[in-house]
């Protein structure tokens, strides 16, 4: 029973343990690119799980055999859920996305306040708004 | 047995991301980080975006962190310490993050309790919308690769979505920091 | 033509915004007119689309011709149509004002991308809003997100990339908890098409992924319509930007991240499983009071005018989770009408605050001595917004809380009453100090700007200002207008589909 | 200088092969793992490579802000108008089997999954360079 529990969900620990190791930098570093570093961490874990979903045993990738041209139907073979792996793809480019901008934002801020650690710019921001 | 060290890999490799003070190993082994999980995917049946991972997470995304890293500093600043007021609030103030971090994380646990066990070929999600894209697409769009045929056609409007937004980060990193000229 | 609708309505900014920048390579007038034309047609699109709805029930529109739930579906009812119409509209009235605004306070060099981004804004949020499919929604809510952050950081003050910046790393972990929630919805039902969902969710109910999922959910858009107290990010954000960005964030973003909630309550989950199987009533009965209360005395301790309207957001962002919880359909209406309130009130007076720092550069609100003379049109659309957003009777700020008032009391939670009049008491506060700083001081002998007359705003900008303030009245009068299309959405998200 | 021809050359060398590899990737999205996106990106990573190996200054000579500029829109454009024409055949968005073509639904179909790929690669190669540009140019200098 417990075997069966660590054998079926220990996958999804591990997305859980990478998220969280993202989610922390996200939240409690103080250096605005290393908090980009944990948003990357965060989002690939997320990915990691939504293509977790689609994996089943014995299946092949979501691409139609050769041999299986000529007949319509997909034949025999089982193939892996692609739709996960479709979501995934547009997720990606969001990401991307926003690591540009954002690393747009830390180039701008620490040509404004010479550092990029945030309790510095709060202090510097403080001192002259 | 090789996911196993794959992911024991990754989350040795993200610990070590986050707590390096050299921001730009952080971002080298960031990139190690994303093709390793591409390599992952690959092995989970899902080529297409272990591909765009390796392009994009190790490639693009390590580009931009360098290049952003070559305009900013290469070494994460110390900490400043600062006299606080209340030196216990202070302490509390600290270990928020750590509290919502694992509370978060105890949530996320609880579910997968729940969740179909990793890798169950009669877990819902593969059985309701899914075989119908496998059985139809070739028939009704003309293309083999079933993630193709979900990206361009079934979901295409998803996929406009997607270019609007990497052009709206595009334009908006113009915006940002293009250089005023003239 | 007209059944092509609900997707015109987004594709109409889309290709403005394609269209500026295109032309912008060669030709940067153009612009604000094109960005104006595409926020009308799109007004104009929404109000045909309500009137469908209203007429013939739910319209679908099915993307790329497959049928849900294997495309994407677009979905217009009385919900969406009401939030669409309301959000085109301000959006109309932002981009009318922002041609002055933008030249001065923006800089002609970036108006080009300035225009393109904000209609990328309002493609992401009428997207959100007409979308049937929930991984379609993300895919739009993080374009809104995108440019909104850029926008922010347009901001004069050097604090607005900080703004900016923080917006965004808590915009993003809002964003990816509401990809977690689909990634768990999606795992036990295998649909991403919210009408499949709400079918096949109720014999899960009680699965732990499906609760977490809903956490996820609450916690995701909570983040970005700032609830209580993950509401860090908005002072900075919305006091620092530009007025017309401050405006179109307080008045449209929020709502719609609102209305992405509610979608996701109402239509995805059903009111049974958010008032009998999840306590969320019983938490937002703490969060809101503590949001109306809070915000109110905040706004009250500030002296720039930016920041105190940022800080009432999140007072007001509290009585429509209050109205929320309550779980019947009177309050439930009051919370929609309060949606569309929220967005006149504080859209427009963000832009009047706009205007003044247009004219004046001045922030501090004891600085407005004498304002009340020299610029009486602007003071005066002031005075009406803020009696409206006190709820003043004969303004739609009134008519709000007196069906959140009736539905608190149908709900049996008379206490609270004094919570809704303490609120309103302590927004008279906030308020009345600005009107008598404009009307009861006089100006001391143009000391605060010396060698410069204070006159009123370019035309423009007054034009929008006087209309949004007249709908404010017409709307408190004529209260049958928005209580008929609220109280119809009501109806439908308590009844079901 | 000295020390940059070896990468100059190999750089030179290998460029014309990385697009043309980023070209099947996009064709080949039909058949095999790839599509536009993925095409786009390596298109993208072959001008970061001309601008690591000849400088900012060569390779904005070659590709000017304005060509870049044109180009961002120019596929986001193309994939948009394809689902625009595909009502002028009376379907709806995105509905490419009724692209007033070809009268072969299934042909047209694949003829409208080509032309968004292609506007996909164009958007996302356009954007990665001009991200990169806008990134690596120090400001100051």
């Amino acid at each position: 029973m417990m075997i069966e529990l660590i054998q079926g969900k220990y996958v999804y620990w591990f997305y859980i343990t990478l998220m969280m190791i993202g989610f922390y930098a996200m939240i409690a570093k103080g250096n605005l690119i290393k908090k980009i570093i944990g948003l990357n961490i965060f989002q690939t874990a997320v990915f990691l799980f939504y293509i977790s979903i689609a994996v089943s045993e014995g299946s092949t990738a979501p691409i139609m055999l050769a041999e299986s041209y000529g007949s319509l139907d997909a034949g025999t073979v089982t193939y892996t859920n692609p739709l996960p792996h479709v979501l995934i793809l547009t997720a990606i480019v969001v990401g991307v996305s926003v690591t540009a901008v954002a690393l747009a934002l830390v180039i701008r801020i620490y040509k404004t306040y010479g550092t990029i650690d945030e309790d510095r710019i709060a202090r510097l921001e403080q001192e002259s708004p | 047995m090789i996911d196993f060290f794959l992911l024991f890999f990754l989350v040795i490799s993200a610990i070590f991301a986050v707590t390096t003070r050299d921001i730009l190993s952080s971002v080298i082994v960031l990139g190690s980080y994303s093709l390793v999980m591409a390599v992952l995917w690959t092995r989970f049946n899902s080529v297409d975006v272990a591909f765009t991972e390796a392009a994009v997470g190790a490639g693009i995304t390590t580009f931009l962190l360098i290049a952003a890293l070559s305009r900013t500093l290469r070494i994460e600043e110390e900490p400043e310490i600062r006299e606080s007021v209340f030196p216990l609030f202070q302490r509390l103030k600290n270990l928020l993050p750590l509290f919502v971090v694992l509370a978060t994380g105890a949530v996320l646990v609880y579910s997968t309790l729940d969740m179909p066990s990793f890798g169950d070929p009669k877990a819902p999600a593969n059985l309701h919308v899914a075989p119908y894209y496998i059985e139809k697409s070739v028939p009704e769009t003309g293309v083999v690769n079933f993630v193709t045929a979900i990206l361009a056609s079934y979901r295409g409007y998803d996929t406009l979505g997607e270019v609007t937004v990497i052009f709206t980060a595009g334009i908006c990193v113009i915006l940002l920091i293009r250089r005023r000229k003239r | 033509m007209s059944e092509h609708l609900p997707i015109l309505v987004v594709l109409i900014p889309l290709f403005c915004a394609l269209l500026i920048f295109l032309a912008g390579v060669f030709q940067k007038r153009a612009a604000w007119a094109i960005a104006s034309l595409a926020t009308f047609l799109a007004f104009a699109a929404s109000v045909k689309l309500l009137a469908l709805a209203t007429a013939g029930g739910r319209i679908s529109y099915r993307l790329g011709g497959w049928e849900p739930p294997w495309g994407i579906e677009y979905v217009v009812d009385y919900l969406s149509g009401y939030v669409l119409t309301i959000i085109s509209f301000i959006a109309f009235m932002i981009a009318v004002f922002s041609r002055d605004y933008v030249k001065k306070q923006v800089g002609l060099d970036r108006e080009v991308n300035f225009y393109a981004i904000y209609l990328l804004l309002i493609t992401g949020l009428l997207g959100m809003i007409v979308t049937g499919d929930i991984f379609n929604l993300y895919v739009f809510l993080e374009i809104a997100s995108l440019a909104g952050y850029a926008l922010v950081a347009v901001g004069k003050k050097k604090g607005a990339i900080v703004a900016s910046y923080n917006y965004l790393i808590l915009g993003t972990i809002g964003a990816v908890f509401v990809l977690l929630g689909i990634g768990h919805l999606y795992m036990v039902t295998g649909t991403l098409n919210m009408a499949d969902l709400r079918g096949l969710l109720p014999g899960l109910y009680h699965s732990k992924v499906v609760l977490t999922a809903f956490a996820f959910f609450v916690i995701g858009f909570g983040l970005k319509f700032a609830l209580f107290p993950l509401h860090t990010w908005l002072l900075s954000a919305h006091s620092l930007a530009p007025s017309a960005v401050s405006s179109i964030l307080a008045a449209a973003v929020l709502k719609v991240n609102v209305y992405a909630l509610i979608r996701v309550m109402f239509t995805v989950y059903t009111p049974e499983f958010i008032y009998n199987v999840v306590p969320l009533a019983e938490i937002f009965f703490i969060i809101a009071p503590v949001a109306i209360l809070a915000g109110s005395i905040m706004a009250i301790a500030q002296t720039n005018i930016k920041r105190m309207l940022a800080y009432s957001s999140i007072g007001q962002i509290g009585y429509i989770t209050l109205g929320l919880a309550l779980a019947n359909e009177t309050a439930l209406t009051g919370s929609l009408i309060h949606i569309l309130n929220h967005a006149l009130m504080k859209g427009g007076l963000f832009l009047i605050a706009g205007c003044i720092i247009y004219q004046t550069d001045i922030y501090d609100i004891s600085r407005l001595k004498g304002m009340g003379r020299k610029m009486p049109v602007t003071m005066a659309a002031f005075t009406i917004c803020g009696l409206s957003m006190i709820g003043v009777p004969l303004t739609v700020g009134f008519i709000s809380k007196w069906y959140l008032a009736l539905g608190v009391l149908e709900a049996g939670r008379w206490y609270f009453i004094p919570l809704i009049l303490v609120s309103s008491l302590l927004t008279a506060v906030y308020f009345w100090r600005v009107i008598e700083w404009a009307y009861f001081h006089k100006a001391a002998s143009e000391e605060a700007l010396p060698g410069r007359k204070i006159a009123e705003a370019p035309v423009l900008m007054l034009i929008p200002i006087g209309i949004i303030a007249l709908f404010c009245l017409i709307f408190g009068t004529a209260a049958f207008i928005p209580e008929e299309f609220a109280r119809r959405a009501a109806e439908f998200l308590l009844g079901g589909i | 200088m000295k020390e940059l021809i070896i990468i100059r050359v190999v750089a030179r060398l290998m460029i014309p092969f990385i697009q043309l590899f980023a070209l099947y990737v996009i064709a080949h999205g039909e058949l095999g793992p790839g599509g536009g996106f993925q095409g786009g990106v390596i298109l993208g990573a072959s001008f970061i490579l001309h601008v690591l190996a000849f400088g900012l200054e060569e390779s904005r000579r070659r590709l000017s802000e304005k060509v870049t500029d044109l180009l961002n829109p120019a596929g986001l454009l193309l994939f948009a108008g394809i689902g625009l024409i595909c009502l002028i055949g009376g379907g709806m968005y995105l509905e490419y089997d009724r692209l007033p073509v070809t009268a072969n639904p299934i042909l047209a179909s694949q003829l409208g999954i080509y032309g968004i790929e292609i506007g996909v690669g164009i958007t996302v190669a356009a954007i990665m360079v001009t991200l990169f540009f806008e990134m690596a140019h120090r400001h100051d200098d």
